[in-house]
């Protein structure tokens, strides 16, 4: 990956940084694609769920920390302003009361470290981007995920999202398979006004499996966020039917932060499986 | 002002501390010598390896006293505020108050897990700890659907129900199967379009707000918790939401 | 065994064993009548059937799913059918099988012909498991010295096969008598069993006979070099019980643990289900001289354990009959009990030697199985410690025969193996410094102690009573148990039951009866 | 207390306690006619001496110094004399000898006024300990329900007495019973008690005055908070005895170690030294009502606890002889005895079981003073905290009065603060847990608990005839006790040693003597 | 090649060690942070916090679990070759073949320190752990002073007895006591002139090597030292002083 595709690759959208795992290196990531904007432009950033904390409440572990600069803005609580060395602007306040603070959409005037706390479901999350989006006019827009969820890419119409993989020799075979799922999941057709489609609502479980009727070709489901089946169950539906998609959350790009794996054999392994999403091998170690 | 502070052993900040660990490597002198230099690397001085022991042909355990030079400044310790719970009485004044009609709570030991000891102090009639649970509330409707639930069926039942709020509990915490079990839950709320009409509580004594709240809960809560405590929380949350 | 410390009525203690008596006998008559399934499935494993179909089911499975309801006439006659058919051995009609081959729709030959055949297979059948027996029985002979008393039991549960070994034989080589490798969490609810070497699990490992024969050679290794038969535990429960016994008992597995209840109880399988299956997983351990485990000390950690004791007692009676209803001898029952009072009360330790005690006096041949606290024990590892060795004081003072060592992280996380080691020298600690405590003591007419042991006694009668006059499916329906109710047609499991046919074919079932004296 | 468990003969009891009166009686006839230059000092303290002069020499020092050879007639002849020549206080008068005043150059008065004016010092000091011991009395009974039985006895050991006191409230509030502020190592060496209150010491506190007024408050205080009589304990031995028994007197301590034959075999103090020290040591204990403690734990710390048992209770008897001879009752006879056996021994259990009940049979009375284990103590702190169960297991077991607390950290440093709450969190939970088991049981007939006893016994009894037969001085020389030999005239203080002259005064000793019934 | 070890709990590597401490705080729920963050600190992740208890108003002890995630190159890690020991009768056939007269050791437990047991260990007939004391060996006069025997003490006596070693035993270590009473007998021999003329040794369960060196002796002996090793010790200097 070149420097300037770097750069502009964050410009003008809303990316989510999702991944397999919490402490998969989402943060990181992030702290990256923020500063790729920040060459260009302020940018905007939130999370879904906690970070930015120096350790991690549940495991300890330490986590990166997020360093915000004049001009940008982001989505916390108030609390986490007052905890921070920065200076802000509170553009707005939302009458959503987490346990952790009333959340706010603020500006920074002041660099500082910032602690970031994410909306309570992803209806408040659209509603919140959308306020910088329509009414800041903020364009440049990065999303930290939380432990394994993507379903909040769905409420951001056109928006895409990074998905941050942690491998190891021993949960590699699983993880592949994840992204062969993804990878597959983001390139299904969208659906037209197709009349033998059956229409799943909401997620498409195993349990729901059971429900599509023997003779039908296509199954249209809402993204690919809709999909709750492992990639082997995944298979065996594709070998029935046609999956099709009411929207199309893009997939930009694997990043493989690779524990005690060389990268080149890792990117042999990853060609050998047909998976066309591109590959971003530790960005931000290895630049 | 600072207030730095260290262990105690018998004397004021000589940072005493006690520590058992295996490692992997023969019972030798040097593996004693290499339990007390693991120890100055965690930044401890005095280190005595007070006792070794063969644990297997590759494995020694350790007991290691030692004093750590490390401070604290416990100004700068922060911890939430524990907010007051109401109790039995009030909450069910609080329902008739503000919602006017009984609040209905789905409950469940979800995944493979089987501990349904937790769920039950907080929704069986006799409660925990002298501490009424739900299914007591006048006000409420608690229905506790068990352990080993899949995330599917409660939220099948939380449906069929109409409930208000969901209740999850998770007790097995080996290779964070309760993270992925947890985020999952959410995950299929959110894929069905009901997340933002349930109050979503999960519990379990590994289980810290924080971690809850990344996951997209609403709340949680750990160890030691009463039942008025999630009843409290549910009905506040309810009244905000609504307002 | 020592003279009775509790003086307990004889009389009282055969009433109860007459209503256990009563209280199984119904059972008993629904269990004659039926098959399961899994029962089908175990019987197809002992006359060979293996392996595994493209999609991971199992050969058992398979047939099984294609006999539908044809089960009620044995599978066995199908299995066998297809041997004579298709003249194959039994690898290659595994091997036909998992390639799609469908047994069902076969053409039967002869009955008699079948039925030939089909002694030849119980016959190799048998001849492996007797010849495990023999085994077991010259190494426990051999290195009978060696052996703590009671037997120290020790978990472990990694997930991973390999890493099980290295933990497993770790464990030996610091004292433990006997190794389970706990199941991963939901394998009870399977309805098959995996199949091969498996290294992912959570809170255990599968239970497969692949994994059963890697553990069973990496214990005799090391029991050979440190001089002991360590002894191999697994979990017979959940709904594949008769396949478990089944593979244990060809695998040479020592112990299993086996309730007659606990599946309905605390993992919400039928109750029909669980009680037609237990019978069947009985009888092959009874045959392979497997000791059964019970689970009352489950019980205790929903009830409270001084309130509830009866209950523990009354289910050790009902675990016994339907034990003895299987041809299992006395020797071979590792009733369940365990000290979970909470450390609080007052004189708790009395009450617990009370409770323990009780069990040795009115089991004196059963090996009786002893389970650690877990309930009250907390963060405070030193407390926690200490409270194993009152528990371990208990154990060796009582007489009890399997130890299950307690962890004193046992609130905080599964086992290091620092905490196991702990726990071995806990025990052996306490076994040596209090060794004939037992013997040299007496309880005080009329103390704290016998009293105790009486009125849980009395009390115990009276719930027997009770679940005799309501009959044992309605009194669990109805919660009297483990305070759990299980609607009788609800739970998991319920469909893999089936009424037999008159001409039910089961070859397996007919030895075994006959060998365990359960027919003439 | 519970009837007899170990069916010993009362006639070999009877037996042991009329050759510990063969025993002592010369030594007792030696103490008769001599006095040391510490029972001088005691004695002016006890009427009101105090003080150091500008070299630190504490002001009984300096008049027991001056007189020199005279003390044969008594220092309080002097004293009292001086107090009536200058006509001053004696606060006044203690200034002036710390200014240099030589007291034994003033002649002396008319011996009736000196008598008067002594008896009317006796007096102002009998007060003040009588007041003492009411106050003891009221608050023990007032708060007898919240102490723990046996009592919970802890020990602080900074060296700082103000470090002293936040531990020994902070072990006060954990739940101790008893305070013990252990002395700086070598004190018991030093022939004068300090003076004020001191902040440096190893591996313990100086025992001066001051510091014992500063603890006694902080108890009283930290006492009457959480509604607990907390007792006030330090160490009556060494070359000081009479001392510290006095300083202990006035300000209310409660217990004091205080052992027969403990500074001559563990600090080598010459024998005559030691035997007529503790006489007046220990009038002075009974007549303050403060329990003393033996030493006997203290031969296990050098002899092996399973062979030398016998050491033990010969010793407790020959300690229970000289304190009756010195007018102390049983009720305040803390016996020391310990739980020092090998761990690895078979059934150790029931050997420590068997000696602490023995212990509490032959002394019904005595409020036993058990010690725990501290010699197989090693680093490994799990093992340790098991060991100080079975220990506080035993205590409760056998109705022991004073459970000295063993730490977890026994065999690596002196006590962390977080060490003492384990160990009263661990006596707490046993002691709770087995309130009634002493009760409950009964020692089987000629088995291994009662056999053992027995057996120690006869051997206790064969010991005294020995030493009987030998004399106590030369027994001693000849390395009967604690493998341990001393020459009779060597050690530390034989100087201090002096023949009372005919007309000998001591009115200290002559009212304790009436007072304690020991002459009418 | 590196040979990187780290503590284990259930899993290679995972780093998993047990600590137990106090801190000068009162109990609560910020003193339970407070614990958690000093194990951060003390580069612990996955710190749990599993128990805490107060032990007065200011302080509360705390039992903690966590992963740490240095590592330590076991490789790297040295010790002083344990020199093989002669025995009780190879040390008497030394003697006679190279230093042909008895060699006269005195030995003693200094300054206020009592603990006489180790020393005895040592010296007495009986010995340790049924290996001989060297009052037992043929070729050796052996003198025990016993305990609380002052530095000057036990030098007149060595000069009296013409002493070829001197063996001191010091138990009681609380505020380094051990450290100023050993090193202030080296001072008087030196002083004194005598230094160069006997083998000083010291020994007790806190004393290594290193320390006794360090201090000025030719050897320094702890926990679990048999008799023979100090005999071997102490011929061998003798004949290496000689040469
Ligand atoms: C009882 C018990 C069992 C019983 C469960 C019976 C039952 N019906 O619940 C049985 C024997 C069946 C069992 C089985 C197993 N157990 Co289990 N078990 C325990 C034990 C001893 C006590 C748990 C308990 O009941 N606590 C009391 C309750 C009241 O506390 P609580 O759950 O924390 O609940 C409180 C709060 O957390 C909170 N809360 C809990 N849930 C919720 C939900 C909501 C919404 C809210 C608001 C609050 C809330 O409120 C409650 C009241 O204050 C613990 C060890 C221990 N001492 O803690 C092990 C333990 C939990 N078990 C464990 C394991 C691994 C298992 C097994 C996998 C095998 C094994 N090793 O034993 C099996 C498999 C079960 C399965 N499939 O899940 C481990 C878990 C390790 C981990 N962290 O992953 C533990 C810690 C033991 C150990 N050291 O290995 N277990
Ligand atoms: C027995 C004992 C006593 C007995 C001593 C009896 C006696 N005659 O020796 C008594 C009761 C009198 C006693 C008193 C005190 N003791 Co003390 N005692 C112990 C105890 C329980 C055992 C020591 C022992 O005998 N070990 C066995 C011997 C064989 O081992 P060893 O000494 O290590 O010797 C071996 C090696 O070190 C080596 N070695 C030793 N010396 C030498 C010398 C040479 C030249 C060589 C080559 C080798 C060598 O060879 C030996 C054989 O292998 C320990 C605790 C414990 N479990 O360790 C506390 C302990 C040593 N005592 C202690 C203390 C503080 C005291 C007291 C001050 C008060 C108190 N708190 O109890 C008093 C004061 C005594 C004084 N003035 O010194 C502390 C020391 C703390 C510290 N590190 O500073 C300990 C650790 C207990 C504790 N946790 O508080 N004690
Ligand atoms: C009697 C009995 N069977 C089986 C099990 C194992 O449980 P599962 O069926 O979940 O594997 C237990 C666990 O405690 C038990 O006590
Ligand atoms: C009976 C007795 N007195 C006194 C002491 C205290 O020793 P010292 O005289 O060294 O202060 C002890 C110590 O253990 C003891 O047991």
């Amino acid at each position: 990956m070149n420097t300037t595709n770097a750069t502009y690759r964050f410009i003008n959208t809303t990316s989510f940084v999702m991944g397999n795992r919490k402490n998969a290196g989402k943060t990181t990531f992030m702290n990256w694609a923020l500063n790729q904007i920040r060459k260009v432009e302020a940018p905007a950033f939130a999370t879904i769920g906690i970070d930015g904390e120096s350790h991690d409440q549940i495991d300890g572990r330490d986590k990166p920390l997020i360093k915000t600069e004049p001009g940008d803005v982001f989505i916390t609580s108030y609390p986490m302003l007052r905890k921070s060395s920065g200076l802000f602007k509170v553009e707005k306040a939302f009458q959503i009361k987490t346990p952790l603070g009333q959340l706010v959409v603020a500006k920074t005037l002041r660099s500082g470290t910032i602690e970031l706390v994410g909306p309570e479901y992803n209806e408040q999350l659209k509603h919140l981007i959308d306020f910088i989006r329509l009414e800041l006019n903020y364009r440049s827009i990065v999303i930290d995920g939380a432990a394994s969820r993507l379903t909040p890419v769905s409420a951001i119409a056109n928006s895409g999202f990074y998905y941050v993989v942690n491998i190891d020799r021993r949960n590699m075979k699983k993880t592949l398979e994840q992204m062969q799922l993804l990878s597959i999941s983001a390139d299904f057709e969208l659906a037209s006004q197709d009349d033998d489609a059956f229409v799943v609502e909401g997620a498409l479980t195993p349990g729901k499996l059971s429900s599509i009727p023997r003779d039908c070709q296509t199954v249209v489901i809402n993204d690919l966020t809709a999909i709750f089946l492992n990639y082997e169950q995944l298979q065996h539906l594709q070998k029935r039917v046609t999956i099709k998609v009411v929207n199309r959350p893009v997939l930009k790009g694997f990043v493989a932060v690779l524990k005690d794996i060389a990268q080149e054999a890792f990117s042999q392994l990853y060609m050998s499986k047909g998976i066309r999403t591109e590959l971003i091998l530790n960005p931000y170690v290895h630049q | 002002m600072d207030n730095m502070i260290r262990p105690y052993g018998d004397t004021m900040n000589d940072g005493a501390v006690q520590l058992s660990f295996t490692l992997p490597v023969p019972h030798s002198a040097k593996a004693d010598e290499a339990a007390k230099q693991y120890a100055h690397k965690l930044g401890f001085e005095e280190v005595e390896v007070v006792h070794s022991n063969p644990l297997s042909e590759d494995f020694s355990f350790f007991v290691v006293y030692g004093k750590s030079q490390l401070q604290l400044d416990y100004d700068k310790i922060e911890v939430e505020a524990v907010e007051k719970s109401m109790d039995f009485y009030e909450v069910n004044n609080f329902i008739k108050e503000n919602i006017k009609r009984k609040v209905v709570v789905v409950g469940a030991c979800t995944g493979t897990d089987a501990h349904t000891v937790g769920i039950d102090a907080i929704m069986n009639m006799k409660g925990f700890d002298q501490h009424y649970g739900l299914e007591r509330y006048p006000m409420m409707e608690a229905y506790n659907l068990g352990a080993q639930v899949p995330n599917e069926e409660l939220i099948r039942k939380a449906m069929e129900l109409n409930a208000d709020a969901i209740l999850v509990s998770q007790v097995v915490t080996q290779k964070e199967v309760h993270i992925q079990n947890m985020t999952d839950l959410i995950e299929l709320l959110e894929a069905e379009g009901l997340r933002s009409k349930l109050i979503v509580c999960a519990g379990g004594p590994r289980i810290s707000n924080k971690l809850a709240l990344e996951l997209g809960y609403d709340v949680g809560f750990g160890r030691g918790t009463y039942p008025e405590n999630v009843a409290s929380f549910i009905v506040e949350k309810m009244v905000e939401r609504n307002s | 065994m020592t003279q009775s410390k509790l003086n307990l009525d004889k009389d009282k203690i055969s009433r109860a064993r007459e209503l256990s008596k009563q209280i199984t006998r119904p059972v008993n008559d629904y269990i004659e009548k039926h098959t399961t399934v899994a029962i089908e499935r175990a019987t197809l494993r002992m006359l060979g059937a293996d392996g595994v179909t493209a999609d991971d089911v199992p050969v058992p499975n398979a047939i099984v799913s294609a006999l539908g309801d044809n089960i009620q006439y044995g599978a066995s006659t199908y299995y066998v059918n297809a041997l004579l058919r298709k003249n194959m051995t039994v690898e290659q009609l595994n091997g036909a099988i998992a390639n799609g081959l469908d047994i069902s729709q076969l053409e039967l030959t002869d009955m008699e012909l079948i039925r030939q055949k089909a002694e030849e297979l119980v016959a190799a059948f048998a001849h492996r498991v007797k010849g495990n027996v023999a085994y077991r029985t010259s190494k426990v002979t051999e290195y009978k010295e060696k052996e703590n008393a009671p037997l120290l039991y020790l978990i472990v549960a990694t997930g991973n096969i390999f890493e099980d070994v290295k933990q497993a034989q770790a464990a030996a080589r610091q004292g433990a008598d006997i190794i389970a490798v706990i199941r991963t969490t939901g394998q009870s609810l399977l309805d098959f069993v995996p199949y091969g070497a498996t290294t992912e699990g959570f809170g255990g490992t599968y239970a497969t006979q692949e994994n059963f024969k890697i553990m069973r050679k990496a214990l005799d290794e090391v029991g050979n070099e440190i001089g002991k038969y360590i002894r191999l535990v697994n979990y017979c429960s959940g709904l594949c019980m008769p396949e478990i016994a089944a593979m244990g008992a060809i695998e040479r597995l020592d112990m299993m643990l086996n309730d007659s209840m606990y599946g309905v109880l605390f993992r919400d399988i039928n109750m029909y289900r669980t009680f037609v299956d237990q019978k069947f997983s009985r009888m092959i351990n009874a045959f392979a001289e497997i000791v059964i485990n019970s689970g009352e000390d489950n019980y205790l950690t929903t009830s409270d354990a001084y309130e509830k004791a009866y209950t523990v007692t009354a289910s050790q009676f009902i675990n016994e009959q339907f034990a003895y209803d299987s041809g299992l001898p006395a020797k071979l029952m590792g009733l369940g009990h365990a000290f979970e009072m909470n450390p609080q009360i007052e004189n708790g330790f009395l009450y617990e030697m009370a409770q323990a005690q009780m069990a040795r006096e009115i089991f004196p041949e059963a090996p009786l199985k002893y389970m650690p606290p877990t309930k009250y024990m907390t963060g405070d590892v030193f407390k926690g410690y200490i409270m194993n060795a009152m528990f371990n004081f208990i154990a060796k003072s009582t007489n009890q025969g399997i130890l299950l060592l307690g962890m004193l992280t046992e609130a905080i996380h599964t086992p290091f193996m620092q905490d196991r080691f702990l726990a071995v020298e806990n025990a052996r600690y306490i076994l040596n410094n209090t060794k004939d405590f037992a013997n040299d003591i007496e309880f005080k007419k009329d103390g704290i102690m016998q009293t105790r042991a009486q009125n849980v006694l009395d009390e115990t009668i009276e719930f027997l009573e009770q679940i005799n006059e309501k009959g044992l499916f309605d009194s669990i329906e109805q919660k009297l148990f483990a305070e759990v109710s299980r609607p009788k047609h609800g739970g998991k499991g319920f469909d893999g039951v089936k009424e037999k046919a008159d001409n039910y074919f089961n070859p397996v079932y007919d030895y075994l009866e006959v060998e365990l004296g359960l027919k003439k």
